[in-house]
């Protein structure tokens, strides 16, 4: 074997504390290498061209890159590679810069270090083969999981781009948080006239199919051919027959049901459309409410219903949907306001959350768009604003900053002041962060034009007098402590991931942060990708973001499952266990550990009993390697004697016996 | 940052692709300064550790070997790293056996975005080996033979759960 | 409408020179307290609930804010270290689990032991209390208020109260010692001991 | 329904002179439940907060001695009705469980504190070893018509960490206590804010603010008592009623009771134990109330409306 070994400086990034000379040079001494040098970009055009016209003149059968992460260009130096005519898996990175150079200061510790890596990358490369990818087909179809605004985008583009999409939404219309908004910002214009329409289209845009109040259940097979099991929750209500009359809502005597749609502000009927323009506009029964459910006694909507719609009897139900990628648009939800005992909130009425707000604010809210607080329906006229509430907070283990809920306050104040215009708005802030196109001279134009007082620091507590909320706070600026007497306080809660995100997560088998955000690929490069191959991200299921950044996702989210489809075949992954029929001895120890089930039972030609690995299913763990008895099964590129090189590669006293 | 300065320990880490390795990546990227002792052989998933790498490390003369994986419930393969505790587990009862101290062996679970974490395991197990010092099986490794032997007792090992 | 405002006017502001930082102070408030002072983000939460603010010269998150930049005589020197009631109400909601309370309690240690004492009343009525502990193991609450009366050279502000409370018997003319006062006497003995060391 | 427990008592300093009141009601009310509380034999002065504030080792040393008293009797519990006294206890039993401070701390002293003694209020052993149930059984005559507003110091639950009972932004054992002897209580939204402490001897000015503004706001909810369980509290609210009104231009005339003293009425104990002679500002009006029940005029409106 002709092995090449390339030592990139990546500028300073690796060469100021690796001596990458020193590095190349050593890398000369060991088995089969012969050919070593170091290079100042290995990535860069010319990086990648040096290494062709290496693999070139020196006949070159492998290549051992010493760069950055595997994670990062081990796909660009395959590419590299194949275009030197060599089998992209002939090839092999050692990680010296984020495990070497970034984590050390000291330069020569550091260059023996970045030598080993080398070495055991040179060995392993010694044991590689080549391998072939298989081509398989492709069902390009896609699931989107949630109904918010990026979820919706993501559909719309995908089915404008001839795609077949799944949409499931687990509320019963889609929307999301936005549908809640009475305006948005920075242009202040009605949210429901923005996402409305686009609400439409999903339910009359041929190529959706859309599934509400329904959850994922189950996710099998990979990119391309994902198997989805949809659970579709009885909703009591037969959506063929309803025609969302809303003749239910007006008869039903359980008039005090919890409104998850306005956010606790007012009650509902137990059996109800959420809102108006709710997408689709069908009824649904909300069991922990309905007398028939809770006392076994009522059925006022079956009778009243004109389509016979309701079936007290209905059943959960699981469907299938055989899709080719997956986009997550699961959104977001938020801090749980009651956490902040000191301000009272959950216990005085007019200390209220944000989204709260939104609905008080909405005309199609349950106070018709005008601003009366809870307590008395009176019309506030102080109105007292307090950010990072869950928010930059670590004693509530909650240390990020929400991103959108300096804006959304801005927003509210200056809408307040359209809504009551003796009012006067005060926002107690620690930062005010509005990095966005126009967002600044937004906040700038709340506290210029409509006069919102900034106070700038937190504020410790509010307790009731009277009928007023004293709301005690500090103002850091001035120096001082500072009271106000409110008639309403509005909390900025924090945005938080959506419940359930983490068991999502799980079954999509993709990564999740502490606090449950989705974790991208690659937080630059690869915004809306994520480690497991054909799934997608989109919106605030990744992290706090804004409407816009919300649909720009969504259209980034769609456009990278377009691409994917571009193609009618994908290349599968050739790195997948293989039996060596001569050593196994069909104990089928293999076939019970596969979580895949990649591995069939067969026997040979003289009616032995064998194992073999279906390759497209294979996922590459390496979990059958481990558990056979006559190490027959084996992960191609990470075989036993492939790693094991890796180890005596490290270790001399093995290196000696050897 | 205490860094072993010219008397480096030979410790070797097993990590898997999506969880540990790409936190170590994340660290790397956030700068959290390491010992540098470390040496780093990437697997796709702690299931595919198997125990017999482990002790080939030590026979060879490896001062600790630290396994990474993703949290339990979070493996990008549904369920390797079950397997891989109940194996590693299993090998951490045996290791008194081969006369490997077993401290000089741990395994842990690190996701992506836990650079600092990963930081605080390299630095505790890299001090938690220098307090060890050097492995004394260097002076008279095993013999093949008797790592053979080893091997099948971990094997055989009584309702062991790692190769049912 | 703002209720209160605490002073009607800021009052102006001071020059200090980044060279005058004493980050030795920082490192010592730190390692007394066991708090990490970077971790306060100046949200003056603790400003904002500290009922003291008002009779405060330096409010509390500023003070923060000054071990920060290592201004040593700027805080053991001010007086709302010796008003600080120890309240909790700094600790129990700082938004980043800093012990406030306890740093204004290291602060006050670190003051007495300089010889700073901006608040004179206040010390000698912690002096005199403690005198009291001393002396007969447990509070003698008459004989501390003539003790402080005696050394503050003050006319004795709660005398009105005098003819309202001495008829309820709930303050003794005699002190009741305890046993075992010589034990306390020398658990201060010792602490003085330890101290000089 | 009585529960039988014996748990070593520490009275406090002030329990001895200005609160006498709050321990001969505490001792009564826990007799008349089965509670038996033995006094340590020859207890020190805690320091309270002077202590603290001039050394900590200082001021766990005052505390351990007590600690080790209690181990010495075979105890590991012990309770107080002084807040102030209480966090002494809980901060020098929580300091040292760090070796070095205890061994720093235990040189200072001839018995060294070795066990783990727990420290808890009064009104905590009440509310969770006796428990409201068996409180409303023992009642004898109800408080009804009495309106009350529970007020309980800063430090009693505060820091949460180290107090480790109920909610430290709004307890409510006493309210729940209060309930179970049928008092009428008002929702009390300053019940954690600090009165003043021990400043009325230096800054008397602080004390008529801090305290002028919890009576202030007691007054506005027209409770007929505030219920207090720290001395200090009691003293600053109670005594100084007449100074705060003179500083402050103001008129309450609001009695302030231990809580162990309305326990000691509704129970119907003997007037020694009540106490109730000893208060400076008469509770006479206010007891008048009890058996007369009246409308309740504001809190009544934002009740209504939460339930909406
Ligand atoms: C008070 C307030 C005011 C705001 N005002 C503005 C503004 O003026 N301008 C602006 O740009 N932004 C504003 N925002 C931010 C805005 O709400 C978000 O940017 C936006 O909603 C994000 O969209 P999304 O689709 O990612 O998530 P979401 O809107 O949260 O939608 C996620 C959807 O997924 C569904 N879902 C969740 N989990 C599952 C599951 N497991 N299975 C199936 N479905 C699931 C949910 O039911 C929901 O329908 C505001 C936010 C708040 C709190
Ligand atoms: C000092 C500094 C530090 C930064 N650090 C970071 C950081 O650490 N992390 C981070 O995320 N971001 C950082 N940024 C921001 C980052 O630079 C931008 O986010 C990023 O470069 C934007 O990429 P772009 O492709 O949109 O624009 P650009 O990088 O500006 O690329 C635009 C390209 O278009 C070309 N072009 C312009 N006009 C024409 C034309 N008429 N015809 C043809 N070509 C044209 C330009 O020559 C240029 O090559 C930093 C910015 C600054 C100023
Ligand atoms: S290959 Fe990696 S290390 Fe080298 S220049 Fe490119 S990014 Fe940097
Ligand atoms: S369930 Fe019947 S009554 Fe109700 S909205 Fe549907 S069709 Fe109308
Ligand atoms: S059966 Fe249930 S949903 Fe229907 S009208 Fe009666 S209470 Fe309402
Ligand atoms: S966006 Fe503003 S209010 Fe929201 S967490 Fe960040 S700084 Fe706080
Ligand atoms: S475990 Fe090994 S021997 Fe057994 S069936 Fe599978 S491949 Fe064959
Ligand atoms: S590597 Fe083995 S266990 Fe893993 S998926 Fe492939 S066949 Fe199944
Ligand atoms: S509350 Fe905490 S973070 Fe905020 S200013 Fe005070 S000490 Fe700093
Ligand atoms: S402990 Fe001291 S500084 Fe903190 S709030 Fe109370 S009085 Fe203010």
């Amino acid at each position: 074997m002709r092995i090449g070994v390339f030592v990139c400086h990546c500028g300073s990034n690796i060469a100021g504390t690796v001596d990458c000379e020193k590095v190349a040079a050593a890398a000369k001494d060991f088995p089969d290498v012969v050919y070593s040098d170091d290079t100042m970009y290995a990535c860069s055009e010319p990086g990648q061209q040096g290494i062709i016209e290496a693999v070139k003149e020196h006949k070159l059968t492998g290549v051992v890159v010493a760069s950055c992460s595997p994670r990062m260009h081990e796909p660009t130096f395959r590419r590299a590679v194949e275009r030197a005519g060599l089998n992209k898996y002939m090839f092999e990175m050692a990680n010296i810069r984020e495990h070497v150079s970034w984590v050390g200061k000291d330069k020569e510790l550091n260059t023996n270090k970045a030598i080993d890596l080398v070495m055991i990358a040179a060995e392993k490369l010694r044991r590689d083969k080549p391998l072939i990818s298989k081509k398989f087909d492709i069902n390009k179809r896609v699931l989107i999981i949630g109904g918010g605004v990026a979820g919706i985008q993501a559909a719309l583009d995908c089915a404008d781009g001839g795609l077949e999409v799944v949409l499931v939404e687990k509320t019963t219309s889609i929307g999301g948080k936005m549908a809640k908004l009475d305006k948005t910002f920075p242009t202040v214009d009605c949210s429901s006239c923005v996402l409305g329409p686009k609400m439409v289209d999903v339910a009359q845009n041929p190529n959706i199919t859309l599934h509400t109040y329904s959850e994922i259940e189950e996710v099998g097979g990979y990119v391309g051919n994902f198997e989805i099991k949809v659970k579709k929750k009885a909703t009591f209500v037969d959506w063929e027959k309803c025609t969302g009359c809303g003749l239910c809502m007006e008869k039903c005597p359980s008039k005090k049901s919890f409104d998850y749609f306005n956010e606790g502000i007012g009650t509902t009927t137990a059996i109800n459309i959420p809102f108006p323009q709710a997408i689709p506009k069908k009824a649904k029964i909300d069991a922990d409410f309905c007398r028939k459910f809770t006392k076994g006694k009522c059925g006022v909507c079956a009778k009243i219903c004109p389509t016979k719609a309701i079936d007290f009897e209905m059943k959960d139900e699981i469907i299938t949907e055989n899709v080719g990628a997956i986009i997550t648009a699961t959104g977001y939800d938020l801090f749980d306001f009651k956490k902040y005992a000191e301000y009272g909130a959950g216990k005085y009425p007019d200390v209220i959350t944000s989204m709260q707000y939104e609905r008080l604010m909405s005309a199609s809210g349950p106070t018709t768009g005008h601003i009366k607080r809870p307590s008395d329906g009176k019309e506030p006229k102080n109105i007292v604003f307090i950010q990072c509430v869950g928010s930059r907070d670590k004693s509530v283990n909650r240390p990020y900053c929400s991103g959108f809920c300096c804006m959304y306050t801005a927003k509210q104040a200056i809408l307040t002041k359209d809504h009551i215009p003796d009012s006067q708005s005060y926002v107690f802030y620690m930062d005010i962060r509005s990095p966005g196109k126009s967002y600044d001279e937004f906040v700038r134009r709340g506290i210029e034009e409509y006069g919102t007082e900034y106070i700038r620091g937190r504020v410790a507590m509010v307790y009731p007098v009277g009928d007023k909320l004293i709301v005690r706070g500090a103002d850091t600026l001035a120096g001082s402590q500072v009271e106000v007497e409110a008639d309403l306080v509005v909390l900025a809660v924090g945005a938080e991931s959506a419940v359930g995100a983490p068991q999502l997560a799980e079954t999509l088998r993709i990564s999740y942060d502490t606090y449950g955000f989705y974790m991208e690929s690659h937080p630059k490069l690869k915004p809306v990708e994520t480690n497991t191959a054909g799934v997608y991200l989109a919106g605030a299921c990744q992290g706090p973001k804004d409407i816009p950044a919300s649909v720009g996702q969504g259209s980034a989210a769609a456009a990278k499952v377009l691409a994917l489809f571009s193609k009618d075949q994908l290349e599968s992954d050739p790195q997948t266990a293989l039996v060596n029929a001569a050593r196994c001895i069909g104990c089928y120890k293999c076939v019970e550990t596969c979580p895949f089930g990649a591995i069939k039972e067969i026997e040979d030609r003289f009616g032995n009993a064998k194992a073999e690995v279906i390759e497209t299913i294979c996922q590459g763990c390496g979990l059958c390697s481990v558990t056979c008895p006559q190490s027959a099964i084996q992960l191609q590129h990470f075989t036993d004697n492939q790693i094991l090189s890796e180890v005596k590669a490290l270790c001399p006293s093995m290196m000696e016996k050897s | 940052m205490p860094v072993y300065d010219g008397k480096e320990l030979r410790i070797i880490g097993f990590l898997c692709n999506w969880c540990s390795y790409a936190g170590a990546d994340t660290a790397g990227v956030g700068r959290f300064q390491q010992p540098t002792d470390l040496r780093i052989i990437k697997v796709p998933c702690s299931g595919r550790i198997d125990p017999l790498f482990i002790l080939k490390a030590f026979q060879g003369g490896a001062d600790g070997v630290l396994v990474s994986g993703c949290h339990p419930r979070d493996c990008h393969y549904a369920e390797g790293n079950y397997y891989a505790r109940r194996r590693l587990e299993l090998l951490k009862r045996f290791l008194p056996v081969t006369g490997i101290d077993p401290d000089r062996f741990e395994y842990t679970w690190v996701s992506a975005s836990e650079a600092p974490r990963w930081q605080h395991v390299v630095q505790t197990f890299t001090d938690r080996i220098h307090k060890l010092g050097p492995s004394p099986l260097l002076a008279a490794p095993l013999t093949d033979a008797e790592m053979a032997k080893l091997q099948s007792q971990v094997e055989a090992g009584s309702g062991c759960g790692c190769h049912k | 409408m703002l209720l209160s405002n605490k002073k009607e006017v800021v009052s102006g502001m001071n020059t200090y020179k980044i060279a005058s930082v004493d980050a030795a102070f920082t490192a010592e408030v730190e390692e007394r307290s066991g708090q990490i002072m970077s971790q306060c983000y100046q949200c003056g939460n603790c400003t904002a609930g500290c009922p003291y603010t008002f009779a405060y010269d330096i409010p509390v998150n500023q003070i923060m804010r000054l071990i920060q930049l290592g201004q040593r005589d700027t805080v053991l020197k001010c007086r709302s270290l010796w008003l600080c009631a120890t309240c909790q109400s700094c600790t129990t909601r700082c938004p980043n689990n800093i012990d406030v309370a306890g740093v204004m309690d290291h602060l006050r240690h670190m003051a007495r032991e300089q010889g700073y004492a901006t608040e004179k009343n206040v010390k000698i009525f912690v002096d005199t209390f403690l005198e009291s502990v001393e002396k007969y193991g447990r509070v003698f609450e008459m004989g501390l208020m003539t003790n402080y009366v005696k050394k503050t050279g003050r006319f004795w502000t709660d005398m009105d109260l005098a003819p309202k409370v001495l008829p309820k018997g709930k303050l003794p003319f005699k002190p009741h010692p305890i046993q075992g006062r010589g034990k306390i006497a020398e658990i201060f003995k010792r602490f003085r001991e330890g101290q000089r060391k | 329904m009585t529960t039988q427990m014996t748990i070593p008592y520490y009275p406090g300093c002030s329990g001895k002179g200005t609160s006498k009141e709050y321990d001969l009601s505490t001792l009564g009310i826990c007799e008349a439940l089965g509670v038996d509380l033995v006094e340590i034999p020859d207890w020190n002065c805690c320091g309270s907060t002077p202590a603290h504030t001039v050394n900590h080792v200082l001021s766990c040393a005052l505390s351990a001695r007590n600690l080790a008293l209690v181990s010495k009797m075979g105890f590991n519990e012990v309770t107080t009705p002084c807040p102030s006294c209480l966090t002494n206890l809980k901060v020098a039993e929580h300091k040292m469980h760090k070796e070095s401070f205890r061994a720093e701390t235990n040189a200072l002293l001839d018995i060294p504190y070795e066990d783990d003694v727990e420290a808890k209020s009064v009104l905590q052993i009440l509310y969770e070893n006796v428990g409201t149930e068996a409180v409303a059984a023992r009642v004898k005559k109800p408080l009804e018509g009495l309106r009350v507003a529970c007020y309980y110091g800063c430090i009693m639950n505060r820091p949460p960490e180290v107090m480790d009972f109920d909610d430290p932004e709004h307890p409510m054992a006493m309210d729940h206590l209060m309930e179970a002897l049928g008092a009428e209580v008002i929702p009390y939204p300053l019940k954690v804010e600090c009165c003043g402490a021990s400043y009325g001897i230096t800054r008397r000015d602080i004390v008529s603010k801090l305290s002028g503004k919890l009576l202030e706001v007691a007054e506005s909810l027209g409770v007929d008592a505030v219920v207090t369980a720290c001395p200090l509290c009691q003293m600053n609210l109670d005594m100084r009623q007449s100074q705060i009104n003179t500083d402050n231009g103001t008129n309450y005339n609001i009695p302030v009771f231990y809580f162990t003293q309305l326990m000691a009425k509704a129970f119907d104990l003997s007037y020694r134990i009540q106490g109730l002679n000893k208060l400076i500002v008469s509770p006479k009006t206010a007891l008048a109330r009890i058996g007369k029940v009246v409308e309740k005029p504001v809190e009544k409106v934002t009740e209504e409306a939460a339930e909406k």
